[in-house]
């Protein structure tokens, strides 16, 4: 069934084409929607693992010199890419269903927005062509604008233009390197451009091929939120919709992943590339937590801490080894859950109270017994309590960086945890224990029951996930003994 | 004529530093946007700059063509493949910011980046 | 010589489209350019490139430009 | 009782961290954590020098350890330079590339 790997791609393209065309009639669309995105994890389940080739142009060999060339653009469908697709592709049907069932008439122009990225993100996961990726990278940043500027926060606009402006700089810089690349191999195709690399056929010590990399690797920070984009990046969560929220962090952690893998099929002969990763992890883990602790409005702060577990994943494959390499890559897909799930708690907030200052908080255990429960599971998650998900990939982790001959960054890590650890008690504490201020109105004292249910299977996986492990880990494991 | 190549180089290199440079120092947002759209011009002309053969010919196989003389003389066409991609992103992007800016000004008033795009964390929390 | 000659209007006018205080004048400017441009593509042997270059750097972009300036303030202050 | 009142200083200008209104003891003990949280932990992150040279390693972190102590309250500042201006975005933006650049250029190999 390996026709079913395009279409991960095209069916929530053409469902984004077509409710945008068709969103006039309002029940129409809400159904397609729907079907649409119940579709989305389904289908990366249902399909077998293999490659596509678009167009049907199998690879050639070049009987001279005994290489293989790849003309089309290909996908590579692996344990992985199905177990990412699968996970953005539930989320996604998460966020679409809170969204449908939160407004009577829907907007046509914000689920185009919602199954854009999704397909963009996909299709970056999937293919293994280089400006393949960067042209759904472009796509995928306008999608993450149009979602920001379209809710309906004070200054949303301001943080659209501020990210496109500079993801203006950033993404041409990432073509330039893709240019470099391009001139010194004459193929845009990762595979081929590896095994150039790795049989000796381009020069890996010439400064061409080192300005490839430091410009991909500018894009690649861009992409993934680091510093210096940090303070963006957070910015971008908090002015959006807090279900966008959620799906635009699923985006970013999935575009840092794939991003990430492609530089280092072509880049881990370099010794540099993983000082790089290694050194702009720390700075995001570092700054990222210690802005969250200073935060007062909770979105913000929940922005600030995705940013800070995104270097732990960063670190991970920093680290250049199997075990750390899987190690990551679990934490990337434990983060795009639990940060969703704290996301989509704290909207619940937001929808009850149209609060977000920590400062004027408080009591609201008594109201929202259920979503605090929830919360606090989440939060313990992040910071790596067990028996939770977290816990089992920050121990990796440790693990594998005590292994590596770095005890530094074990105990860096662990600090990171317990920080961030602080950060959600002190907004717990003020959101839900604190006495309640008198000024605080309460309004609406029902959560929607979206939101209830896309948190509690969120926090089901997260459990299991926790108690078995293996599922996952053995699968990613393997992918990474293939690409090493 | 290789001399060619180097001055497409150094245009394409000297359109990348106008554009940081605008990104930098120039206040009017309108322009700013302008100079930034300017490095991805840059881009795109080293891109095609890369696929250029001096005294080649244009990668159109005609039926009156020798294969083998065609492969040896033609530029290379994956670069123009590229940049046609690219060139239309860049288009839209910048589209979409202008309509950004658009939006904003009629909040502000003004097109000063400082005005407009400043720090806006403290004021947005406690007057809601 | 051709490509030199493009090369510096193109550099040129991105300066001037810079430092001019009208900003209909930066527009004009930008499709300067963005012509010199195409022409330069037409002269790397990439005329589909080029085509494009001239319908989208030439005209699109510089009537977005001009649409974006009679919305918001002429002048640069 | 000098850096006693350093720090009693340190608590007072955290005041100036937060937006207009109350300022409230969680907050305040989140900012004093961040403090802490930051010295140590670039600190420690300074020390994975020492994979590089141990003499470099033990002079840096204890430079860097006198420095961020003599300076303490270290998160206004990092918080001045983090803020939402675009200004500040771009230029850190540009700062970093340019440093990416230039040292994978000329420095590339060395490690």
């Amino acid at each position: 069934m390996n026709e079913l790997i395009p279409l991960m791609v095209i069916v929530p393209l053409m469902a984004a084409l077509l409710i945008s065309a068709f969103s006039r009639f309002n029940t129409v669309t809400k159904i397609f929607a729907l079907v649409v995105a119940i579709c989305l994890p389904i289908i990366p389940l249902a399909s077998n693992y293999g490659l596509h080739y678009f167009g049907g142009y199998e690879p050639i060999l070049d009987n001279v010199t005994n290489a293989v060339y790849h003309p089309a653009i290909t996908y590579s469908f692996t344990f992985l890419q199905q177990v990412f697709i699968a996970m953005v592709g539930l989320l996604t049907f998460l966020v679409v269903f809170i969204y449908l069932t939160k407004y009577r008439k829907v907007s046509g122009p914000y689920l185009f927005l919602l199954f854009l990225g999704t397909a963009a993100v996909t299709a970056m996961l999937l293919t293994d062509d280089i400006f393949h990726m960067f042209v759904f990278f472009e796509i995928l940043a306008l999608a993450q604008v149009g979602i920001v500027a379209a809710s309906s926060i004070n200054y949303s606009y301001e943080m659209a233009l501020k990210y496109m402006i500079l993801g203006s700089i950033g993404s041409p810089m990432m073509l330039l390197g893709i240019g470099f690349l391009l001139a010194m191999t004459g193929t845009v195709n990762v595979t081929d451009i590896a095994a150039a690399v790795h049989n000796g056929l381009i020069n890996v010590t010439s400064p061409v091929f080192l300005m490839s990399l430091a410009l991909i690797f500018f894009g690649w920070l861009y992409a993934s939120g680091l510093p210096p984009f940090h303070t963006i990046k957070s910015g971008i969560y908090s002015k959006a919709e807090p279900h966008g929220a959620a799906l635009l962090q699923s985006f970013t952690v999935i575009s840092m992943i794939s991003i990430v893998l492609i530089m280092f099929r072509i880049y881990s002969t370099l010794p540099i590339f993983e000082v790089l990763i290694v050194f702009f992890s720390i700075l995001a883990m570092i700054l990222g937590v210690s802005m969250a602790l200073t935060q007062t409005d909770f979105r913000r702060m929940i922005g600030f801490l995705a940013v800070g577990e995104l270097g732990f994943i960063g670190l991970g494959i920093g680290l250049g080894t199997q075990f750390s390499i899987t190690a990551g890559l679990f934490q990337a897909l434990n983060e795009i859950m639990i940060t969703a799930l704290l996301f989509i708690g704290f909207g619940a907030i937001v929808n009850a109270t149209n609060e977000v200052d920590t400062r004027k908080l408080g009591g609201l255990l008594a109201y929202h017994p259920k979503v605090s429960l929830m919360l606090l599971i989440g939060g313990l998650a992040m910071a790596g309590v067990p028996p939770l998900s977290g816990f089992q990939s920050k121990l990796m982790l440790v693990q594998a960086s005590l292994s590596c001959g770095f005890p530094e960054i074990s105990i860096l890590a662990i600090m990171v945890s317990i920080a961030t650890f602080v950060v959600f008690v002190k907004t717990y504490y003020s959101m839900f224990l604190k006495p309640k201020p008198n000024d605080l109105e309460v309004e609406n004292k029902e959560v929607p029951r979206a939101m209830i249910f896309a948190m509690g299977i969120l926090l089901i996986i997260i459990i299991l996930l926790g108690i078995f492990p293996d599922i996952v880990i053995n699968g990613i494991s393997n992918f990474v003994g293939g690409i090493l | 004529m290789a001399q060619t190549q180097l001055i497409i180089l150094m245009t394409s290199a000297a359109l990348i530093i106008i554009g940081f440079y605008s990104a930098i120092f120039v206040d009017n947002i309108i322009k700013k946007i302008i100079g930034i759209s300017f490095i991805e011009e840059g881009v795109n002309l080293f891109i095609v700059a890369i696929g250029y053969k001096a005294g080649g010919i244009v990668p159109i196989l005609m039926p009156d063509m020798n294969t083998t003389w065609f492969a040896s003389n033609a530029a290379y066409p994956l670069p123009f493949g590229l940049v046609l991609t690219s060139i239309v992103i860049g288009a839209s992007t910048l589209a979409v910011m202008l309509a950004l800016v658009m939006v904003i000004y009629k909040k502000y008033g003004t097109l000063s980046t400082k005005v407009m795009l400043a720090d806006t964390s403290k004021q947005e929390e406690y007057n809601e | 010589m051709l490509e030199l000659v493009l090369c510096i209007i193109m550099v040129l006018s991105a300066i001037l489209a810079l430092i001019q205080k009208d900003l209909l004048k930066t527009a004009i400017l930008t499709g300067f350019s963005g012509g010199a441009m195409a022409v330069l593509f037409q002269v790397l042997l990439a005329p589909d490139v080029a085509l494009t270059q001239a319908i989208v750097g030439a005209a699109i972009i510089p009537v977005f430009i001009a649409l974006a300036v009679k919305k918001t303030q002429r002048e640069d202050s | 009782m000098k850096l006693y009142d350093q720090i009693f200083n340190v608590v007072k200008q955290f005041r100036k961290l937060f937006s207009p209104g109350p300022v409230t003891n969680a907050d305040v003990s989140g900012s004093i954590t961040a403090e802490i949280f930051l010295i140590v932990s670039l600190v420690l992150s300074a020390i994975l020098l020492r994979h590089v040279n141990m003499l470099l390693a033990g002079i840096v972190t204890f430079i860097l350890a006198i420095v961020l102590i003599s300076n303490i309250p270290l998160i206004p500042k990092f918080k001045l330079e983090q803020e939402d201006s675009l200004e500040k975005m771009l230029f850190y933006a540009i700062i970093t590339i340019s440093i990416l650049v230039a040292f994978l250029y000329w420095g590339g190999n060395l490690v």
